[in-house]
């Protein structure tokens, strides 16, 4: 019996991820309740906490599709495209004057045309997803740069955005983040009805499975990696939309500033079960890996005062990523198989 | 306590030994650097501590590890929830940073800015060091007695969107212009906070500009950048710098003379004059007697326009006095 | 080796394995496929830990830790792949892993010295030291192979299935090697599932079946058919052919097709429940015309008809859409996707049918198709969501074929259907096939298993250098098909 | 003849780069006799710009090596192990007084260390490099955050140090950054001897190219990988040593500010012909492709003036990535390989 628990645990990523939530914030309620923490660690705390939740998953959930699609698929340059897209996003609504649902149309379908450079040279010309994700970082954050030479756009439309980024109270004193429900949600429920519901779906675990029998069992492999990496792009346009309201200012490295977005979207993405060798990958996961990942940052401010607290974060993510691979080759080595 | 944070009261004294929230005796008040670790806001930190154990607040301090403003709103959010009674913050982005400000308030949090404005947040009052033509004008003045009053010379800046960094250089066009007709400002760059690519930076401007004569680091990591590439690139006494240095950084490139001057305010006063500003602002006061302050550093002055408490006159930092400062 | 025994989580590769090789003799080791041969020599080459048991070499127990440790008790290991690095030269491949040393460092020129004494030894000449193996032809990188193999003082040779890619003149020199290698008093341990080449070449034989060594034989004690007896536990059974295929106008039809340097002018007819077989031996163009047919291969010359109709197949995804299905040689590689359910194995190929508006994923249909498959093919299995990775062989080619078969096609090509698979699944494998055909699909079997394409086949097309040579009717004898696709002139080799 | 010529530059790798570096820079020295730039590109100019070619080319070494050794190699760490490695070698030798021998050899000893931690990850565990490196990217430049509280050390005797990353006159006005030649050239020597002259070095091929065949031949490639790891830490050691005399400060982000120094290696190594497959990989080839960078970079500075200029630094890299990876691909479907 605690075998078989013990067994479901370290073989389904989901489950491990569960137990692991309910152990951080056991610990840290824990913590609060004997009043070790600077500041409750209550629900209130956790819905704050959540602004930081849109991009970190939205860009996990792109390289999820990227990663599930095979062939050493991943997409360094989804920071890239968050900044220059929130650039043109900016430019259309802040400097031109378009309405909001135009602006944000021209967003996802500008990241789309990034995401499809990357998937043309991928999926068509044969590039390494690694290599070529590279490249057009570069590129892109280039081009964010020049394109207003280096000015951030922060005028009134933009700046009026931020009601994006605000709390809109849910239940009690919970309140969550108005782009956690605008931009969120739905990619969310639109990327799991993508890989679990649809025939694309299937066709990305295929070829990410296996490239060569997926051609031979009549996939048009080339159009489905292709389509990964444009919906990636996709996402990543709507993400330069919540950062952009979440910033209330257009700016060129939002995407791009310090360790970029990009590392920590493929973190969230492996720590969620995404194999990186291609064709394994939940949604289920991403987003548990995502909340772990910020309940345990919010916990650690409250419960490191000064500079340690800041400093820690970087650490424990570390630590969190190299534990669950360690699970994961202890597992396999057990019981053979992960999901 | 003014705080709303949150329905349990918040530890007082527990073993974190930070207690926030509104259940103590003294104020507390929290400061947000652009970033930890660099030696300017650390010299802050240690003014501010001393000013609240004299004046009895408590004084919290926590920095992102990346000079960027999404690392800088978690750590203002984690104060936000500790429902401290003065917030101030040294913003990476102003425009991102207002709407933070804006919540803070409504939370019943004073709210300020310091060593860079916000000025279109609700920020109570703007802590300045130095007023901006006080800056712009001395690191003009004293690059210009370097390159004997002409040439060309390049600013290396950091952040692109900080506020008080663009007005200094605005200063310093309109100054150089005025006052030194026969110097020219060629090019402005832009750093970041990060020495290493102010010293790429300005290795790059030395090499497309073979007549530059001069060098300005806009802030605490350029400056000793700027007199590192001049150092790197032997041309100590060819090309002049000064820059916004603080003193123990900036001590060996004045010493082997590839620094010429740092500009700079007495950091630590700073941090004092914060940490006073945040507890007047806890106890719903202003600043119409500044008696309290005066008596350590006389030269501090509010303008109710502005809303701005000013420290006084820039430092002229050389190798004499350089090593009188332990920042 | 006695009392071997050996367990892949719950697959118990090998029970009780016993193998005993005398000195300077060459020794078969037979079985079917995953009776646990390559696995008994995986332990004697240290690439795999036994549970129990013991290796002893000269009578000394052998602790035989790692490949290394192998090698330096004299045990070389040829295995089924040649396992040779393109870029590297021969002399490189062969002292890959074991350098030889001069103070520390590589002594380049020795190795190069004893390389043509090796080259020499195992018929090469002297002057491939240097060259890259990339130049190398297979048969002649499975000679080196054997060189790299013997590259240490070798006194074992164990040879992993080495004549499964080489043709008949191919094979002749492999043998030569061989003895001569024998008189030297090397030992060679040699598995093969051409069972008519052991009694040319090894001296006993060693039948395992099911994990368990069955016994050992010395070769003029046993024929082909006892041999296959011993390795099946019974008689296996025949199925035949048709020579009553209803008369129809071909469905398939192939017109001067030539591809590459192996397919020249090829004229080719399938009648509508027809089972055609091509038949040849490894390089003999039958491959060649499997991928053209399902649009993997630009054919150069010639063209293919559909029910009369020129179609030109771009790809396997345009080539099943012209009703073509093909069951691809390489179950691992081309047909399986390996950590996914049976269920998923199958829809891979037939989503547009599995799913609504061709967007949606019709779940249930999804699952009920799967089940059916189960069913018609016999796959054991306990349900549609076991991970094909997790199966038997012939379980997983049945599920490979039954992705081709949700929807019957009007032409039905498979490729070496049954390699790898054992006797029984193979039976039932041609049973479906026959099945198909007799639905009205016109199938089209390409082969390089001789008893296969004999039991198979309505009518059986041997194919030798590009070119069709010969045409049998079903029942076709052995010798007389064997002969056509080795050539009149080396025909008395067969 | 032409064809043959054409077929050589596409299919080699270093003559592509050769012929690149010297149209790049007859291309600049064009431009400099006609004065169209803003001051002269001449041999004192190329020797100046190559101050940034030691950490660079070093870091890049260590990616070839890693990255040559196959199985989705990659160490995105080698930033992370400049900064720690930093910090302890600027510990030692600017506060606990060690000289300078013992402290270099303490600096290559302890980014060893660090590299032998990914090599162990990778080659003993199986963990995917990707993600190991990762995850230690992660906790390394935390630790050098933590371990002086993110205080840089710029005492005298680093200050000292400045000499290192003077430059040195060699012929005529050329002068040579002194670091370029006590650190550069002998680990250049020294990892060429070590791929092209080693049995260590046919082993990295080797399982670069197959591991399994690799491991059948007995050779032991988990020892093997587990070496090449540890071979980029080491160097990333002495990166270490290199940029803390450079900025004359031990600076606990100097490998990490920024976007860090691992992705422009990984940039410089693939650039360089290195294949991201593994078993393909030369030193020349890295060496060339680091000049060509570094060259082109100080050429577009000298020829767009002001910001425009830098930013189109890191759009030329971006384009000369894909222009690489393009001829690659051009390369192979006509003339089938390519080294
Ligand atoms: N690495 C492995 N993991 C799990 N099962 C394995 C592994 N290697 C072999 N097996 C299983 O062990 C059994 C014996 O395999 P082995 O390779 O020894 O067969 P074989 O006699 O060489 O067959 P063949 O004739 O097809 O080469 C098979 O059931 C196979 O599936
Ligand atoms: N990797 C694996 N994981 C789990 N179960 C496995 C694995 N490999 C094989 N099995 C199971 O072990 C059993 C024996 O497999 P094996 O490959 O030896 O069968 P087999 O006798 O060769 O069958 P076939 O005739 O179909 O080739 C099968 O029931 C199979 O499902
Ligand atoms: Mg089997
Ligand atoms: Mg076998």
């Amino acid at each position: 019996m605690g075998s078989t628990v013990l067994r479901a645990v370290l073989t389904q990523r989901v489950l491990l991820l569960v137990v692991l939530l309910v152990v951080v914030v056991g610990f840290f309620l824990n913590l609060s309740a004997r009043n070790y923490l600077a500041a409750p660690f209550d629900g209130r705390y956790l819905g704050l906490a959540l602004i930081n939740l849109p991009p970190l998953v939205m860009l996990a959930l792109a390289e999820l599709l990227v990663i599930t699609s095979g062939r050493g698929g991943i997409d360094l340059s989804v920071g890239a495209i968050v900044s220059l897209t929130g650039m043109v996003f900016g430019l259309a609504h802040g400097q031109w004057g378009w309405p909001l649902v135009p602006a944000v149309l021209l967003a996802a379908a500008f990241g789309a045309l990034c995401g499809a450079v990357n998937g043309g040279l991928v999926a068509y010309l044969g590039f390494p997803p690694l290599i070529t994700t590279l490249a057009t970082y570069y590129a892109f954050s280039s081009l964010a740069i020049v394109i207003t030479s280096q000015q951030p756009i922060s005028t009134a439309p933009i700046q009026d955005l931020y009601v994006l980024a605000r709390a809109v109270p849910v239940v009690g004193d919970v309140a969550l983040p108005l782009s956690l429900l605008v931009f969120l949600l739905p990619t969310v429920v639109v990327v799991w009805l993508l890989l679990a519901r649809t025939a694309w779906g299937r066709r990305v675990y295929a070829i990410g499975t296996n490239d060569v029998a997926a051609e031979w069992s009549g996939i048009d492999v080339r159009r489905t990696r292709f389509l990964a990496f444009t919906a990636a792009g996709l996402i990543s346009g709507l993400v330069a939309v919540v950062t952009t309201a979440q910033f209330a200012s257009a700016r060129p490295d939002a995407g791009t500033a310090g360790n970029g977005l990009a590392l920590p979207a493929i973190t969230i993405a492996v720590l969620g079960g995404v194999a990186i060798t291609g064709g394994i990958g939940r949604v289920s996961g991403v987003v548990l890996a995502a909340l772990l990942v910020v309940w345990l940052n919010a916990g650690i401010l409250l419960a490191v005062a000064g500079n340690t607290g800041t400093q820690l974060q970087l650490l424990a993510l570390g630590a969190v990523l190299v534990a669950a691979a360690l699970l994961n080759g202890l597992a396999v080595r057990r019981y053979g198989a992960v999901t | 306590g003014t705080g709303s944070g949150g329905s349990a009261p918040a530890g007082d004294g527990g073993a974190s030994g930070s207690s926030g929230g509104g259940g103590g005796d003294v104020p507390s008040v929290a400061f947000v650097p652009k970033l930890q670790g660099v030696p300017y806001f650390e010299a802050m930190n240690t003014g501010g501590q001393a000013a609240c154990e004299e004046i009895g607040c408590e004084w919290l301090y926590q920095g992102p590890v990346e000079a960027d403003a999404a690392a800088q709103s978690d750590v203002v959010r984690s104060f936000v929830q500790q429902g401290v009674d003065a917030l101030v913050v040294a913003p990476n982005d102003p425009d991102s940073i207002s709407p933070l400000l804006q919540q803070a308030a409504d939370a019943g949090i004073a709210v300020a800015t310091s060593d860079t404005d916000a000025p279109d947040s609700v920020r109570e009052v703007f802590v300045e060091q130095a007023s901006t033509e006080g800056i712009g004008e001395g690191l003009t003045d004293a690059l210009m007695e370097a390159m004997g009053g002409s040439g060309k010379y390049a600013i290396v800046s950091c952040g692109e969107t900080a506020q008080n960094l663009n007005a200094w250089i605005e200063v310093q066009r309109s100054y150089t212009a005025e006052a030194y007709p026969d110097a020219e400002i060629v090019d402005v760059v832009y750093a970041g906070e990060d020495q290493a690519r102010a010293t790429q930076l300005a290795t790059d401007l030395m090499n497309a500009n073979p007549d530059l004569t001069g060098l300005v680091g806009e802030c605490t990591s350029s400056a000793p950048g700027v007199a590192q590439a001049v150092r790197d690139a032997g041309r100590i006494g060819e090309v002049s710098t000064v820059g916004l240095g603080t003193p123990q950084a900036m001590l060996p490139y004045l010493e082997d003379g590839s620094s010429s001057a740092a500009i700079l305010w007495d950091v630590e006063a700073l941090g004092y004059l914060t940490a006073y500003a945040g507890t007047q602002l806890a106890a719903g006061e202003g600043f119409d007697d500044l008696s309290a302050v005066t008596d350590t550093y006389p030269d501090v002055t509010y303008d109710d326009a502005t809303k701005t408490l000013l420290l006084g006159p820039p430092l002229r930092i050389t190798a004499d006095n350089a090593g009188d400062y332990d920042y | 080796m006695t009392g071997i025994s050996k367990s892949f989580g719950a697959v118990r590769a090998v029970r009780s394995g016993e193998l005993r090789v005398r000195a300077g003799t060459v020794h078969a080791l037979v079985g079917e496929n995953g009776a646990g041969k390559s696995t008994m020599i995986k332990i004697l080459a240290g690439a795999e830990q036994p549970d129990t048991g013991e290796v002893r070499v000269d009578g000394r127990r052998a602790a035989v830790g790692s490949t290394a440790g192998a090698i330096d008790l004299g045990v070389a290991t040829v295995y089924q792949e040649p396992q040779l690095f393109p870029d590297l030269t021969v002399a490189e491949n062969v002292f890959l892993g074991r350098e030889l040393r001069r103070r520390g460092r590589v002594d380049w020129a020795a190795q190069n010295a004893r390389v043509v004494e090796l080259l020499e030894l195992i018929g090469l000449p002297a002057s491939y030291a240097t060259s890259p193996v990339r130049e190398l032809s297979i048969a002649e990188r499975q000679q080196v192979s054997i060189a790299k193999a013997l590259g240490g003082e070798a006194r074992i040779l164990v040879l992993d299935e080495p004549s499964a890619i080489l043709t008949d003149a191919e094979i002749e020199v492999l043998f030569t090697v061989v003895r001569r290698l024998v008189a030297t008093g090397v030992s060679v341990v040699y598995i093969s599932h051409r069972l008519d080449e052991l009694f040319t070449i090894a001296s006993e034989v060693t039948v395992m079946r099911d994990g368990e060594t069955v016994g050992s034989y010395a070769i003029e004690d046993l024929t082909v058919r006892r041999l296959v007896e011993l390795m099946v536990g019974g008689v296996p059974v025949e199925a035949t052919g048709r020579s009553d295929v209803p008369d129809a106008p071909p469905l398939l039809r192939l017109e001067g097709l030539s591809a590459g340097e192996r397919l020249t002018d090829l004229d080719l007819a399938v009648r509508p429940g027809e089972v055609l077989t091509l038949y040849g031996l490894v390089g003999c163009g039958a491959a060649e015309v499997a991928e053209v047919v399902y649009g993997v291969r630009r054919p150069t010359a010639g063209r293919v008809l559909v029910d009369g109709e020129p179609v030109q197949p771009r790809s396997p995804r345009h080539a099943r859409a012209l009703g073509i299905g093909l069951v691809p040689p390489d179950r691992k590689l081309q047909g399986s996707f390996s950590f996914q359910s049976i269920a998923f194995n199958i829809a891979a190929g037939n989503l547009p049918l599995l799913s609504r508006a061709g967007v949606w994923v019709d779940r249930a249909r999804e699952r009920r198709v799967a089940r059916e498959a189960i069913d018609r093919l016999s796959v054991k299995t306990p349900d549609e969501r076991t991970a094909i990775s997790a199966m038997s062989g012939g379980n997983a080619q049945k599920v490979v074929l039954a992705r081709q078969l949700v929807e019957r096609p009007r032409v039905l090509v498979l490729a070496e259907p049954t390699q790898g698979v054992d006797v029984g699944a193979k039976e039932e494998i041609h049973r479906i096939v026959r099945g198909i055909a007799e639905e009205g699909s016109a199938v089209l079997v390409v082969t390089t298993d001789l008893g296969e394409a004999i039991r198979l086949s309505d009518r059986l097309v041997v194919l030798r250098a590009g070119r069709a040579v010969a045409d049998f009717g079903p029942g076709a004898s052995q010798a007389d098909v064997l002969a056509a696709a080795a050539g009149e002139t080396a025909g008395a080799a067969a």
